[in-house]
């Protein structure tokens, strides 16, 4: 696949706090919406100082090609992200994208395999920020006519997020809580096999914390599932240069280092290592 | 003003760039090739490439610090005959100068890639990355002597004819006694700084913030140790250098030249923003036209230290040391 | 949580401290007793005092870099007589431990100091800043020679039983063993790291940033570089040590306390915010009251690296560098 | 004199931009107005952030003791200012202060000696951003009847600060510009002997650039006139710890060092030797 990505200074147009910790941004640009696909996301200066040094990645929450925009959803975890927030309406920011391989889909001009089948029932499962570039892929999902079931896990109802955004598009939105202050109480990964279902495909797309991922694909390799999981790993290029972003694919006693910025982040379920 | 012509040509040794801005090994890959046009490089220098196909260092692999990046990737890389047949074709479809870095476990392993790389057309110079631990020797680093540099050199120089660089680390009591072997040893240009060993921890977890532990440290933290260094080399011995460290705009460029390097190379800054090498070559012809100057040699070492300032002294060798 | 009660006291070998955070030497002076309170600290070091007067550098002497700050001071400083009269005095009236941070130019210069300095009441130990250039030896620098280090640590030792702290400089290849010669010649105490050398240039100017050229680089930049070598000299030898460079909060302090050090010292720091090492103090607390610990001692050296990750492995003394 | 410098958070209130690259600053603290005298000056951290790492010096503009608010006038020059300058109203600003020895005026609580009379004349000299402690000087001055003039040298006219606020004062307030875009063409230092009489002692006040200062202060040994300067040097604690800040006094042949931050920022051009 020959990366699409631009160096491009984009502008903030919108901002737009969904929890006192997460905001969602709206930039235009001219060329990322047309280009991108679900699960690619840009690699952004905070600030245009040199402090802090590296670019942030982050998914492609969503995007508009017709009104040129693409969203965000940032939480605020450290100093990038702070910095990030605080930026005012209007700012431009510096960002490459959109970068890497997003999830399988037919419609991805045909640069990755058809995994959709009609009769398939689609598991998105999102641990916290894991469910920032799953609306773009609900969305062209349910464009499809296909069936999307979100579940949804966060420790607690104040870091419940897009329950509405997720219900607009026609998706079913399932909560979990780990204190149980809103949806089922526990870990979203115990949802899943109330959605199982004999008579379809299940295809599973997940993001969020590795102990969640491990158990997501675990569970996939049981029920011989198909999967396909996002990963985060520290960047230093975001362009497949540095070897930083690395994990594991293969077996356990066989593996191979692939980097997550350029060869993923979406990689199946089947080749990952997930430690 | 503005009118005279700036000419951006260096002459490190036999290696003729078109203009003194390089990208630092590690740092640059073929995927640039994409976002900027490389082909306005001075020179490509590639990651390390080693005899045989290494997996590197377990994730994870970088930590940023305060202005600076920790890294341990570990010379990741798929060995030199997966290079020939693989990176070199794809870099020679571009029309800029290639400087293949190497990096060995042994003496031997050095020469071998000399030896084999020697051959390779399209291949403009070699680079050697001494800053590794030498496996024979228990592990010490190559770098940080200067009989063992010294012995890496010139095994690499008798396996080849092409221009020669010996990469310099910056963690030695003295550079210039380094430099120096080197220098003797057969090397015709020098860069300088490697990464200066350093170790995170979080303070949560209690663990490295790099799978491996230890790390090299660059980016614009390390910049004053790199110009320094630059400098001690410069007043002590006639040979070109590179500059590297923490270069983010020509500016940065500016002090290295004026401290002695005769060419730079951005590193992290690569990863800041794709556009910076490109950034300094126009930035820098710019400051050459308004200070009325034709060239880069204008600037080299021409720094001005006060009237009486004195320089710290160092030990001309590591014998001297011992009193 | 919260229940168990925290004791930050710290045994330095004899020298024993209420909690682990000091400040560090030439970055701290009695006028800050104006903005906090200076008893709640471990110990204050005491700027550089030499045995006569010294006018210091000329101007500029401090440069800020990225994240860092390069200087050159020069030790100005009244002398050691002026100390004993007017500032030791000074620093009496408060209730806090008081270690005397020395510099000399001849190895007769540190031990002269030890000397007068033994039989000061108020003192409660004494730092050898190794740092210093030779004048004697040509200029070559006392800490980056173990043998230079151990004279100047064994004649101060022969001449104070007061405890005896030396100073490292990181400025070295092998830290260890510069470490190993101060221990054999009697310091009960090992401080790092102080300034790396650097140098800044201006590029309009062309002159250095510094009215000197040369300086120190000190700060949040060269932070790993000294958590690193904390941990290389935990490692390799028994001794308490000082972690010093770059430490802005509690995290860093406990950086440094898992890397090896069993107390901390706030330099640049200082500047940045008067309050930091007292904010260090209360964060620390909280830390160690939240992991249910009972006092640093359960974070020294308690850094775990992965199982089967490997050490950068150093020569053991500059001897075995000689193959 | 002991210093009655603090450590305070104070709450930036206004922003005003005087010209494209000055802007004026107030913030409401309830003791650095109370405590502060003309021509100390305060140390603040642009930014919450480690970064830039170290404290920027700027001179208090003018205090008002009963609404508790002071003014700095800064100009954007690199890192910091610019930072500073970006700062938000309602922000929090970390500084220190007030800090150094003002003028030597004879109302600074008898801290310094008098050195004004009634038959003096004041001449305050300002080259660029040296204006900025000027005006509370003048202010005070002119509270106690003083007659006022204030030379006022800049590049161009786009640089001219401050001459209606000068005027509100009752001071007479003139100005050169380097190239004669505004008052009198050249340097504000040839300004100084129009303004010179024989029938007043003359009371010199200098600030901005080196070269100027050298001038100001060559000028008044030779005319025996009484000349204070206030000196900018690059500073990194503020408080006379590190000694970065040193100026010489004595004669270029016997000099000592003297902190700026803490011994200054206010010489007497007698004792100073101006490189
Ligand atoms: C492919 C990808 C997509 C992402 N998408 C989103 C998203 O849509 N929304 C969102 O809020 N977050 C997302 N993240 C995580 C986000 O990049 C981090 O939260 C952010 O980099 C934190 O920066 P900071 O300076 O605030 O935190 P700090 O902890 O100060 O950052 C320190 C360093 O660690 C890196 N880092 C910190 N957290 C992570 C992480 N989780 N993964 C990788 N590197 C990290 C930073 O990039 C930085 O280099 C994504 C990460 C990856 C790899
Ligand atoms: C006592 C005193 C009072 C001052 N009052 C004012 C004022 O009222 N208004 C105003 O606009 N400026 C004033 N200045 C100058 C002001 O401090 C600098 O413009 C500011 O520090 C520049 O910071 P920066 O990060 O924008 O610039 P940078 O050039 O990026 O700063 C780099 C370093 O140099 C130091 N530095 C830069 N310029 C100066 C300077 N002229 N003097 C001393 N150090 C400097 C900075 O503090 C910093 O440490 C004063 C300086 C001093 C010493
Ligand atoms: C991620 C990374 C990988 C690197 N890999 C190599 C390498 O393979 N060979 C080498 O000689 N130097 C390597 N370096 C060192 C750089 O080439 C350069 O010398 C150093 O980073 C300092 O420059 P900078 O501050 O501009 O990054 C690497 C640096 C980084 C950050
Ligand atoms: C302005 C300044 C003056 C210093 N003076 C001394 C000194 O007199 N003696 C000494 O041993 N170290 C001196 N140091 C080194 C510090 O004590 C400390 O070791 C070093 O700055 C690293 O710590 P930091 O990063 O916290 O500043 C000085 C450092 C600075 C910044
Ligand atoms: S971040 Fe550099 S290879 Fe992925
Ligand atoms: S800035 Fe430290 S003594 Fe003045």
């Amino acid at each position: 696949m020959v990366s699409q990505a631009r160096l491009v200074s984009s502008t903030l147009i919108k901002k737009n706090w969904m929890t006192d910790e997460v905001v969602r941004l709206t930039f235009s640009d001219p060329h990322i919406p047309a280009l991108a696909v679900p699960g690619q996301f840009v690699f952004l200066r905070p600030s245009p100082l040199n402090y802090p040094l590296l670019r942030r990645p982050y998914s492609l929450f969503d995007v508009d090609e017709e009104k040129g925009v693409f969203d965000l959803l940032v939480k605020v975890v450290g100093v990038g992200s702070r910095i990030l927030s605080q930026r005012s309406e209007r700012e431009m920011v510096d960002l490459i994208g959109p970068l890497g391989n997003g999830f399988f889909l037919s419609d991805n001009s045909g640069q990755r395999e058809l995994l959709t089948w009609s009769d398939s029932k689609h598991l998105i499962v999102a641990g916290g920020m894991g469910i920032a570039p799953m609306h773009f892929l609900a969305r062209r999902l349910k464009e499809r006519g296909e069936e999307v079931v979100v579940l949804f896990g966060a420790v607690s109802r104040n870091e419940v997020l897009c329950s509405s955004e997720f219900q607009e598009l026609g998706a079913l939105f399932v909560v979990s809580t780990e204190d149980g202050s809103l949806g089922k109480m526990g870990k979203v990964s115990s949802l899943i096999p109330e959605y199982l279902s004999r008579d379809k495909r299940i295809q599973i797309y997940a993001c969020g914390p590795r102990g969640l991922l491990k158990e997501v694909v675990e569970l996939s390799r049981r029920e011989g599932l198909l999967c396909q999981v996002s990963l985060e790993e520290r960047m230093a290029c975001g362009l497949g240069a540095c070897r930083s972003c690395v994990c594991k694919v293969g077996t356990e006693s066989q593996f191979e280092y692939k980097r997550v910025c350029r060869d993923g982040p979406v990689f199946r379920a089947e080749e990952l290592v997930v430690e | 003003m503005g009118n005279n012509k700036i000419n951006l040509e260096v002459h490190l040794g036999r290696l003729i760039l078109k203009n003194p801005v390089l990208v630092a090994s590690g740092t640059f890959s073929y995927e640039y090739t994409e976002l900027i046009d490389i082909s306005k490089l001075g020179a490509v220098v590639t990651k390390a490439v080693t005899l045989r196909r290494r997996q590197g260092n377990r994730p994870p692999r970088t930590w940023e610090t305060s202005c600076g990046l920790l890294n341990s990737i570990g010379l990741e890389n798929p060995g030199v005959e997966h290079f020939l047949e693989k990176g070199l074709p794809c870099w020679r479809r571009w029309p800029v100068k290639l400087i293949v870095n190497v990096a060995g476990e042994t003496v031997e392993e050095y020469a071998e890639l000399a030896r084999i790389l020697d051959g390779a057309e399209g291949v403009d110079a070699l680079e050697a990355n001494i800053s590794c631990p030498n496996i024979r020797e228990g592990g010490i680093f190559f770098g940080v002597n200067p009989e063992m540099s010294y012995r890496v050199i010139s095994a690499m120089r008798s396996r080849t004819s092409k221009p020669l660089i010996a990469k310099l680390t910056p963690n030695v009591t003295d550079i210039v006694s380094i430099a120096r072997a080197c220098v003797e040893a057969g090397a015709e240009i020098l860069s300088l700084i490697n990464t200066l060993r350093g170790l995170a921890i979080d303070p949560d977890t209690f663990r490295p913030r790099l799978g491996k532990g230890f790390g090299g440290l660059s980016g614009p933290a390390i910049k004053p140790v790199a110009v320094g260094m630059i400098h001690q080399v410069y007043r002590a011995l006639d040979v070109p250098l590179i500059g590297i460290g923490g270069i983010l705009d020509y500016r940065d460029a500016v002090e290295f030249f004026l401290a002695g390097a005769r060419a730079v190379a951005v590193g992290t800054g690569n990863f800041v923003n794709p556009r910076i090498p490109l950034e300094i070559i126009e930035g820098l012809t710019k400051f050459l036209e308004e200070k009325g100057m034709r060239g880069v040699e204008d600037l080299v070492g021409k720094v001005r230290f006060e009237v009486g300032a004195t320089w710290p002294r160092f030990p001309r060798t590591e014998g001297e040391l011992t009193i």
